[in-house]
């Protein structure tokens, strides 16, 4: 091939494609009188760029069009339920009843998006099995920073302060130790027992005055459900300690089980997970939090709540109380009120048999897959799983590492699992199908699977070079990154002043 | 099913693979007297009943198109260019994950590459992370970032009472393990003569690691806070400044004024209302302080065939390797949304962001003198002003607001919920939406008030 | 490269991804009494795939980034006005109040509809300069049926039976000698002169009380303006005929000329090019039809009129009227709406200057290309052109054709020009860029025709053999395609009865 | 310009290169009276302004949803699928041209193979086109079809009354110039004692090239036309029928009757009302009629490398190649829209199409049933009927239906505007859309008229 062949893909910068006096959007003349301005407090220069609506267009065109997305196909993203994410969702979202609203409104106005909120927070109370349930969290790690302030109000409530340490699983998500930091607790570890459950001798030891709570991430990072939950929680009770829920994995137990009822005091929801809110290429999220009654007091402010209650011929009225024992607000205003209205619109059209439907057939497709590959790949923790499992990345007779087998799943025009992740299993592939994928899919993604294990023994460059440049749908022109590049140079910005 | 394609016979031959004869079989690690519990949930509507129950909540609310609005307060009704929301609405764009397989994700990483260089373009700074959840959220996390900075050695933190009441609230939230003090949070002193840097000022001592100020401040006032920077920066302090993006069309940037962090809520770059969310923190700073820097953050490189590129770096910050030791515990941020502000950056450009601020700033001015003609109308504070402006009105806010809505006209914020000496103070935002109509309405609905 | 490397892209047919038992929506039960079905008259099996909603968007995802777009890049198809389009138009024509009313309410009830109508008619009518105009029909060439039949009335309604020839030059669109045919006239061919212009003395010659007319589009499909207009239309008039505009180059004349003050009797409109709103990959378009004074009464019905006038405080009722000698309608209801808001709107976003400046920008983007390329390929109609212009797709000392060139443009990211039209150029590329390009692109535009003049010298192969299977924005992963196997094997469908 | 990206400096650039100093010297060949004419129209608004005056048009509207409907006619509400226009917005799709480069065009083409085939599928027919602008203009081409295939040796259409008024007026005007004649199109023959094939099957000589029929016809009656093909075919002409795309979704196929052409409006498959259009023409036939048949039509092949791949073919049936010997004229026809229905299919699917038309027949035999019951309101025709009815009322139709309007109901068709003998007499459509709910109400208003 001639260099021709191959002109470079890549696409200038905003700011590289600007030209002096575009514009993409113009406003009307104002219709009042012009009113000075405060000379010595105007900037002298606006570095925006400067284009086109064509070229604004284009260029963002064509970046997405270098993403992966799960509108394109498998995204088996261990931890992160890439579920297909329903289009009904992104309509209802924008409708202009909803998002012209200012969340600043008098209550009478808003009633819509005050039922809606009630409804939902009622909602999830029921499918967790907690007495309340605050919407206000912005993601999974919000809702872990409410969860762990809230355990930490609880136990000085008490009058009880000594109380500074988090008890927290060797599998879990990094999110849950950073949290509890942040909250000016301190951290141990718990190691997980040879089967992948909490180990409870380690627990038990653990557990003494000075225990906030433990945070507990059940269907685990492994996927596994752990076999002595309840005696864990019992353990971390009887010494006066709270369970945390971490909820990124409630996808799996939808109509299974009501953490709630297992004895957890608090959870977060994660409404861009489990409840199919799209991922947006990192966020936003929403991260609702569960309490039991013992905590509700302890929500962040405000819930949505009946100030009126309706009778026959009318509707009650909506407005916001404050929980008695507040840990106060953990953001502005009331929650990403456009994830709720996603998530109703799939709880809505789900019911209570279509979400044990959802948790099912996750369940059913992360078996079907660990069936078809626990020959190919090295499943540590090898029992029946909930929505995911997690399997070694590497393969006998090769040196390939996990990351190449990734990289080759691209090749493939499928995104890899998780990699390294959790950290308790070498080379973690960790692989979550969701139960929006079909039968086909995954028998695709397990036979690309089986045939890059082959190759990493007969061709193993194909994996060490990968991703290659391949045309067709799903897969990019780009290569590996140089890492190291990036963080030597530190180029974070096209702008400089 | 719509959204689960297994049909029944698919799913038995997967059973089979797996060995097991039903799908409860699977469940077995949950404990028995729980397992299946029937959850008293309303019975599942089909697309169309959903779609058809989701119009009826939306028409339920009366919204800021049907009425006319001069609500702010820290949410703002602009125009959103109809291209913002089609680029949004990219299944590529929405549907992705988090760019952590920078090959196929190239979309993504250049896209908030270019938000974070035109974030600091904007600002003023040298650097910006991919986003925070909130204005509030960027506020708390800067202490954080000035808490690290000082290896937790200076425990105190001063903010300015103007300083939105909500982002105050949540920074009490955030800051209640960490064993810090803050200085400065009392709107009880918060009267017409309030002047912040007067107020501040004294407040900083060699113990305070970071001074947070708003601009415009809540209040809608604009501060050159030069001297008070330096006044920080004297004692050592980091100053944080809490800015209105569409101000800083207009506005010198806190950049120039010597900020070492700028932050603020994006929403007014192109994202709706949405009763409040999912909005955008953003989060800007000078490089020295880089590494302190909470969240993700992309940087440029080249792949192995020499293709400029990016990639997520300076990742051992983050949560996901540093744990408890990370600079925070975000992990999703507001991706989506800084997507719609860079679009809207990219579209309004250096011409149109500048026609905005000036729009607002003059419609809010005719707005202001309007209003303060009216008999027992009168300005609250002596200070330039933005797009919003406290008046001193002759009756509770409560009712004024009231009279208001029954002409369709949203009001302003009522003051005296959070400052106690400004009862009866009214907070009234004008964007490049309101039309001098509008703005006219209002003064002779506010002047009938004045007679009643 | 191994054959690892080149997975197919093919994408299963959507029949081929059905699986039975799947749907992508699904519906209440009815809420009233079962009615019994007329058993003789059910169909037996309804053989359509099924599929979930996921599988559905997937398929059209990757379907949709197999095509090239005006949105991902420069589409300088000549005589198709492949301009940008506004996405506020994409919203406009969504809007609830507009894509909800049904096409026989009653009037009251969609004055805004009616207004927008009127409004645009009388736009259409200040822009072009005729008397009337009808909104109904569907695109160019149902506008030319429309303008024929409108014509051939007109001459029998004078009791002038004997016209029944057409004239037709020798550069027009294939869709004017078929509109003719279909209204049942004979098509005469008048040739162009050596300066691209209609030959004048053919014309003359071709000029009898036989002729319903001729069919002029001006500019030209060589993109000139023809120098003798006055004088052409003249003699058509002078023996009786009409003279029809072909309305398709209408962009380079906004705001620079109007039709109806040129002498033109009627003439069609493209909304789908000149004002902006998409061809959808082949339509929906919206051929508006206007005519002068004397032929307005045969406009097809209904147009939209007042029927009872405003005043200060009621705004007009707008109503359906029915032209005295009108041909009839030439389809169902009142035309293309949703075309007709995002032309409302492009016009109110343009005004007057907005218009001229969009026929200026158009024909010196044009005249600007024409300057680049005219040293690299020959020309033969070489003058100041308006919005297009013809070159030869020839290069000295290369045996590479047109179409070799056509699709070597597409490995340098670009759609080629319109292909071997109109027929009086040899190995024609008309290349009509549009006001929407930048300087920057046609530059890379023209650069790309110059390097690949070159290669036609140097590599000929690398033209014949395009395009190669490239990665990258705006390029897809086909090659050359068999027309002759499609015709042969004449497989139209992939279910079979 | 917001739209036309060029800069003065880089039009002064291009000038120059061009060799001319201003760009009016581009127009020296427009005559110079009538050049740079002063254009009265409105000084142009920016998008916000746009934005506004559009939403204001629009609001002067009211729906079908403000509304409660049971207008159909030929145009149907239905419920459309939120997919259908996520599809429709990828821009690859909705800015491409038709593809005339099949290399880079392989997603349109694609789709329209798979429109053809779905088409096919739900007809029962051979070969389908990429579409026509909508089922009147198709109905129009069939005839084009009959007259081709006949070399025009056959001179006679035969059209039954009970054919949509708009497609037999389309008709009438499309064939002008055609020296055919008409037979059966008359309206005034059109009792409630009407049955099409007893009125139409006399009418058919060996002249005649084609019969027009439609199913369910336009009072909504369902018919088997296979006797009255047969008697067609037996003097030698081909047949059309002209059949409701959701009604195949339950009846027998056209195709099975032995139908040569089946032609309709596709617009009840997931296209919006949007006032008449665009909607979609769709055109099936048996294969031996394909080179007579109008229209785009693609075809599977192979590129170069192997692959599956499409193209548009039989091009030289077309106006682009044959000129004035084409099969039409059609060039630009409905691509989005047969895109639209194909997604529209693609969803429902077998069970989800056959749900649809059910709900229709169900829902529309409930309101016919309680509406018959009512004093003075009688059934017109005494023959099966799918979703849409024929009703005799004790009052004109004019007055009902405003008297329905007043109580927010959108009546049917007045049947006495096209067929002198059904005065009074009211045409009713029920979808899947209308609740019991709102049958009820309608039920209750009428019977309040009956009342009057
Ligand atoms: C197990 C687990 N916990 C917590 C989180 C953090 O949630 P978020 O990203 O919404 O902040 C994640 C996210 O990936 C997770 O997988
Ligand atoms: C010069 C000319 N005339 C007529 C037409 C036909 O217009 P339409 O495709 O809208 O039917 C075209 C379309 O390409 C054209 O270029």
């Amino acid at each position: 091939m001639t260099d021709n062949l191959t002109p470079k893909v890549v696409e200038p910068t905003i700011f590289e494609l600007s030209s002096p006096g575009r514009t993409g959007v113009t406003f009307p003349d104002p219709d009042v009188p012009r009113a000075p301005l405060p000379e010595s407090l105007l900037r002298a220069d606006l570095p925006l760029p400067e284009l086109a609506e064509v070229d604004v267009i284009r260029h963002y065109m064509h970046l997405s069009r270098f993403n992966y997305s799960v509108d394109g196909g498998f995204y088996p993203l261990g931890s992160c339920t890439m579920k297909y994410n329903p289009k009904i969702n992104e309509d209802t979202a924008r409708l202009p009843g909803f998002a012209f609203t200012h969340p600043l409104q008098p209550v009478e106005t808003v009633q819509g998006n005050l039922a809606l909120m009630f409804t939902l927070q009622e909602w999830l109370k029921e499918i967790s099995g907690f007495a309340a349930v605050s919407l206000q969290p912005a993601a999974g790690a919000h809702g872990e920073l409410t969860g762990v302030l809230m355990m930490r109000a609880y136990h000085r409530a008490r009058g009880d302060t000594k109380r500074t340490k988090m008890l927290i699983p060797d599998s879990a998500h990094g999110t849950n130790p950073a949290s509890s930091a942040m909250s000016g607790l301190t951290v141990m570890q718990i190691p997980s027992d040879a089967r992948g459950n909490v180990d409870l001798e380690a627990l038990k030891a653990a557990c003494d005055e000075t225990v906030v709570g433990l945070m507990l991430t059940n269907p685990n990072t492994l996927g596994l459900f752990d076999e002595h939950l309840e005696e864990v929680i019992k353990i971390v009770h009887d010494c006066g300690g709270l369970v945390y829920g971490d909820g990124a994995n409630l996808n799996a137990l939808l109509g299974i089980v009501r953490p709630g009822d297992l004895g957890f005091d608090l959870m977060h929801f994660n409404l861009h997970k489990t409840f199919s809110t799209p991922h947006g290429g990192g966020g936003p999220g929403s991260g609702p939090v569960g309490a039991a009654a013992h905590l509700a007091d302890f929500l962040p402010s405000p819930l949505v709540g009946v100030i009126e209650e309706g009778d026959g011929e009318m509707p009650p009225l909506y407005g916001f109380m404050e929980p008695k024992q507040t840990i106060g607000r953990v953001k502005a205003f009331h929650g990403h009120f456009g994830m709720f209205v996603r998530a109703f619109t799939y709880i809505a059209m789900h019911g209570p048999d279509g979400l044990r439907a959802v948790a099912e057939n996750a369940v059913l497709n992360a078996n079907y897959l660990l069936a078809r590959l626990r020959h190919t790949f090295h499943v540590p923790y090898d029992r029946i799983c909930m929505h995911e499992f997690v399997a070694e990345g590497k393969v006998e007779g090769s040196d390939v590492r996990a990351l190449d087998i990734a990289k080759r799943l691209m090749d493939y025009g499928f995104h890899p699992p998780t990699n390294y992740f959790p950290l308790i299993v070498h080379e973690a592939l960790m692989i979550e199908p969701t139960e929006t994928e079909s039968k086909q899919t995954l028998d695709a993604f397990a036979e690309a699977l089986i045939k890059i294990a082959e190759e990493a023994k007969t061709q193993p460059d194909l994996l060490k070079e990968a991703p290659h440049p391949l045309p067709g749908a799903g897969k990019t022109p780009f290569g590996r990154m140089d890492e190291v590049k990036a963080a030597r140079d530190l180029v974070l910005c096209c702008w400089l002043p | 099913m719509t959204y689960i394609p297994l049909t029944p016979p698919e799913r038995e031959a997967m059973l089979q693979a797996i060995g097991v004869s039903k799908v409860e079989d699977l469940f077995q690690d949950v404990p028995a007297r729980h397992r299946f519990p029937k959850l008293n949930l309303p019975p599942a509507l089909t697309e169309m009943e959903a779609a058809a129950e989701l119009s009826e909540l939306a028409a339920a609310n009366e919204t800021v198109r049907d009425l006319v609005s001069f609500l702010g307060a820290g949410a703002y009704h602009h125009y959103i260019p109809a291209a913002v929301d089609h680029i949004l609405r990219r299944g590529e764009f929405y549907t992705a994950y988090t760019p952590y397989q920078p090959e196929i994700s190239q979309g993504t990483l250049q896209a908030i590459f270019e938000y974070q260089s035109l974030l600091c373009a904007l600002t003023g700074m040298e650097v910006a992370n991919a986003s925070h959840y909130d204005g509030a959220t960027a506020v708390a996390e800067s202490v954080n970032l000035a808490y690290a900075q000082f290896r937790g050695k200076r425990t105190k933190v001063v903010i300015s009472p103007a300083v939105h009441p909500q982002y105050r609230a949540t920074l009490r939230t955030y800051v209640q393990g960490m064993g810090l003090t803050l200085a400065g949070d009392t709107p009880e002193t918060v009267t017409s003569d309030e002047v912040t840097a007067a107020h501040i000022e004294p407040l900083i001592d060699e113990n305070t690691a970071l001074v947070i100020v708003q601009y415009p401040d809540f209040f809608g006032r604009i501060y050159d806070y030069t001297a008070l920077i330096e006044a920080a920066h004297a004692k050592g302090a980091l100053v944080c400044v809490a800015a209105n993006p569409i101000a800083l069309g207009l506005l010198k940037t806190p950049g120039q004024m010597g900020a070492d962090i700028v932050v603020g809520e994006g929403q007014p770059l192109g994202i709706p209302l949405s009763f409040g969310g999912p909005y955008l923190g953003f989060f800007t700073t000078r490089k020295q302080y880089v590494h302190k820097m909470a969240g993700r953050l992309v940087g440029e490189t080249a792949d192995n065939r020499g293709q400029r590129a990016y990639v997520l770096t300076l990742t051992a910050r983050e949560q996901h390797i540093k744990r408890e030791r990370a600079t925070s515990n975000i992990c999703t941020n507001q991706g989506l949304m800084a997507l719609a502000s860079a679009v809207y950056l990219s579209l309004l450009g250096k011409t149109g962001l500048r026609q905005v601020a000036e729009l607002c700033y003059h419609k809010a001015h005719y707005a202001a003198a309007q209003i303060t003609q009216i008999p027992g109308f009168t300005y609250c504070f002596d200070t330039p002003f933005f797009h919003e402006f406290a008046i001193c009105c002759p009756r509770p806010v409560e009712e004024i607001n009231a009279h208001l809505l029954e002409h369709g006209i949203l009001g302003g914020y009522d003051l005296g919920q959070d400052y106690p000496a400004l009862k009866d103070h009214l907070l009234i935002a004008v964007t490049e939406m309101n039309t001098k109509e509008e703005i006219d309405a209002l003064v002779e609905v506010l002047a009938e008030v004045s007679h009643d």
